[in-house]
């Protein structure tokens, strides 16, 4: 039972993500873009979790981890270059 | 349908959407995020298929330090005002369909007969498994790495060390500079004090549970590097041109204990590249852990060397 | 991995998708990118093809694909790297001559 | 289903509607910055959940420290990148600060706010 309740878990959060693509896709800035990202890294790191628990694998838990932590550095690197190239978004990437 | 087919069919469809989206269409720079996404995703699917080892090295190496330096490049070649290239004609897109529609039909069709010819068995599986319990080493990932096949593992150390004399060759001997703007973020400084000793401390677990269970020597360079790419963005390590002894040291020390101990062992009558015992397997590792992450970040550094910066 | 045929199925997609943007694409890192797309559909057929032993993922595969990783991210590298010294001494991006689109 | 696994299967669809809604906040909210709002706050509360589910589940002291940990970094990253990408978002609404930066690339165009 409660393994069913987590594979359907699993495949909500996968969904949950396919939503989100939505919003990289559309942008309309790139700030946006990376808040995508930032969901990517968030929803990940829940399915790993609950696949560590579906499958026991617990190193999966380790993977988890290292996803979060990985999630950071690209904001990182991303707010970096946004800022050191003065303006990454176009004039047209003004919000309304 | 079962959970499982859901999740191979979700996953499936996410990384040929993903992958679709990071090439085809739109600016570079959503394709470069594309990329990194898809990196994320395959370390769950990797996950999903049973293989937390790859799934650890995907997600810090694949999706972070690849993505980390496609993002860096990305920004330079807009320093330099690089010239955008035109659009590609039609009749070159109509002959590239043809040619990736061949390909896509000649890979299905050797993967399908690969999966259907999967009857019995696989033999070197199971001949590892049968030789793993001698050799003390539970992980069997770790065991053919070092010990089984040890020759590939020394050429691939080998081959990193190669990449990063080639790549400084390329770029000449001159600073190239990074953007390391963030340092005056608030928040920036906490967020260093936390993962820094936390990524070391986790990277030392993974290299020393790597011999019984997922992890090893690989998994946690690919922490250490993303680690190091992390402090150079956060300004905590800043690249510089003055060569250090340690820092050389640390390059070749994975190749280096690596053909010591293969050449050792003949003095003592073993074979080329003997691994004598498991203790030998995790000095090795060390070696390598510290090497290939030590050269991933000078790789992306694009420096000779590293300097810490105060506060 | 319950269904191995969905997979390659994936693996043939993505080398597909990547080879057609490596043939199509003029932008050097959009090449980078399709060629490590392309990789990782090689990493999954390696391991896919090798099959389940007990229920799990056959031990060499997953090692040598471990090793593939490395190896691409520092190839990643000085490919990108050669990709910047292009640039910054020729002004280009691509291995192309802007004019002439349709002499090949 | 014991009374432990009803109380994770609890908490996991708690954890499940937040991420909801925090999907729902990054589609539906106006501007880059509520959306940024909703994202972080609710996923690490989701995230939070899922741990303690995760945790209930496991049964071993071991695991529920490193979920607890998993989730504490969660939390701390979700911060300073919802703080580096407000800062960005906020730049780029103003002016372009270097104009000459631009267009020379040939227009990446990030913003196809058109399409």
């Amino acid at each position: 039972m409660i393994d069913h309740l987590l594979a359907a878990a699993i495949v909500f959060l996968l969904a949950n993500l396919a939503l989100g693509l939505w919003r990289i896709w559309r942008g309309p800035t790139t700030a946006d873009r990376m808040l995508s990202a930032l969901l990517f890294g968030a929803t990940s790191v829940a399915v790993l979790i609950l696949m560590a628990e579906w499958q026991a694998i617990p190193a999966l838990r380790i993977v988890a981890l290292l996803l979060v932590m990985l999630a950071a550095i690209i904001t990182i690197t991303y707010a970096g270059i946004s800022r050191a190239s003065g303006s990454s978004d176009q004039p047209g990437g003004q919000q309304r | 349908m079962t959970w499982a087919l859901m999740m191979d069919v979700s996953l499936a469809i996410g990384l040929l959407f993903l992958a679709w989206q990071a090439l085809i269409g739109g600016s570079l720079l959503r394709g470069i995020i594309m990329f990194i996404v898809f990196g994320m995703v395959l370390a769950v699917a990797w996950a999903w298929l049973g293989s937390p080892d790859l799934a650890m090295a995907e997600a810090a190496i694949g999706a972070g330090v690849t993505g980390a330096l496609i993002l860096v490049a990305y920004w330079r070649l807009k320093r330099v005002n690089a010239v955008e290239p035109a659009d590609p004609s039609p009749l070159r897109s109509g002959v590239a369909l043809v040619v990736a529609v061949l390909g896509t039909g000649l890979v299905a069709a050797l993967g399908l007969a690969s999966v259907a010819a999967l009857e019995g068995e696989p033999v070197a599986g199971q001949l590892l498994n049968e030789a793993l319990p001698e050799t003390g080493i539970g992980n069997p990932i770790t065991g053919v790495l070092i010990i089984f096949r040890s020759l590939d593992t020394l050429l691939e150390i080998a081959v990193v060390l190669a990449a990063y004399v080639a790549a400084r060759a390329a770029l000449g001997k001159r600073q190239v500079d990074l953007p390391t703007p963030s340092r005056d973020a608030p928040l920036m400084t906490a967020l260093v004090t936390v993962i820094a000793p936390l990524a070391v401390l986790v990277a030392i677990y993974l290299l020393k549970a790597g011999g019984q269970i997922p992890g090893g020597a690989f998994q946690a360079s690919a922490l250490l590097a993303a680690l190091g790419v992390m402090l150079v963005l956060a300004g905590r390590l800043e690249s510089t041109l003055a060569v250090s002894l340690w820092v050389r040291l640390a390059l070749i020390v994975g190749t280096l204990v690596f053909c010591l101990m293969g050449l050792g062992v003949m003095l003592f009558g073993l074979p080329l590249l003997a691994i004598p015992g498991t203790w030998a397997v995790y000095l090795i590792e060390a070696a390598m852990m510290v090497s290939i992450a030590i050269t991933l970040v000078l790789l992306f550094a694009g420096s000779d060397g590293l300097k810490g910066v105060g506060r | 991995m319950n269904h191995p045929q969905i997979w390659m199925l994936l693996a043939a997609g993505l080398f597909g998708l990547g080879l057609y943007s490596l043939l199509i694409a003029r932008h050097l890192l959009r090449q980078l990118i399709a060629i490590k797309i392309m990789g990782s559909a090689v990493f999954l057929i390696l391991v896919v093809s090798a099959g389940l032993l007990d229920g799990r993922l056959d031990g060499i595969a997953q090692a040598l694909v471990l090793t593939g990783i490395v190896i691409a991210v520092a190839a990643v590298a000085f490919a990108l790297a050669l990709v910047v010294a292009l640039a910054e001494q020729t002004g280009a991006v691509s291995l192309e001559p802007e004019d002439d689109d349709d002499d090949r | 289903m014991n009374l432990v696994e009803l109380v994770a299967a609890g908490l996991l669809v708690c954890g499940l509607f937040f991420y909801l809604a925090g999907t729902v906040g990054l589609l539906r909210f106006p501007d880059a910055l509520s959306r940024l709002h909703a994202l972080t706050k609710a996923d690490n509360l989701g995230l939070m959940f899922v741990c303690l589910a995760a945790a209930l589940l496991a049964g071993s002291l071991r695991a529920a420290l490193l979920l607890l940990l998993v989730w504490l970094l969660a939390l701390f990253a979700a911060t300073v990148s919802a703080h580096l990408i407000a800062q960005v978002s906020l730049r780029s609404q103003g002016q372009a600060l270097e104009p000459g930066d631009e267009g020379g690339a040939g227009g990446p165009a990030d913003g196809e706010s058109g399409k």
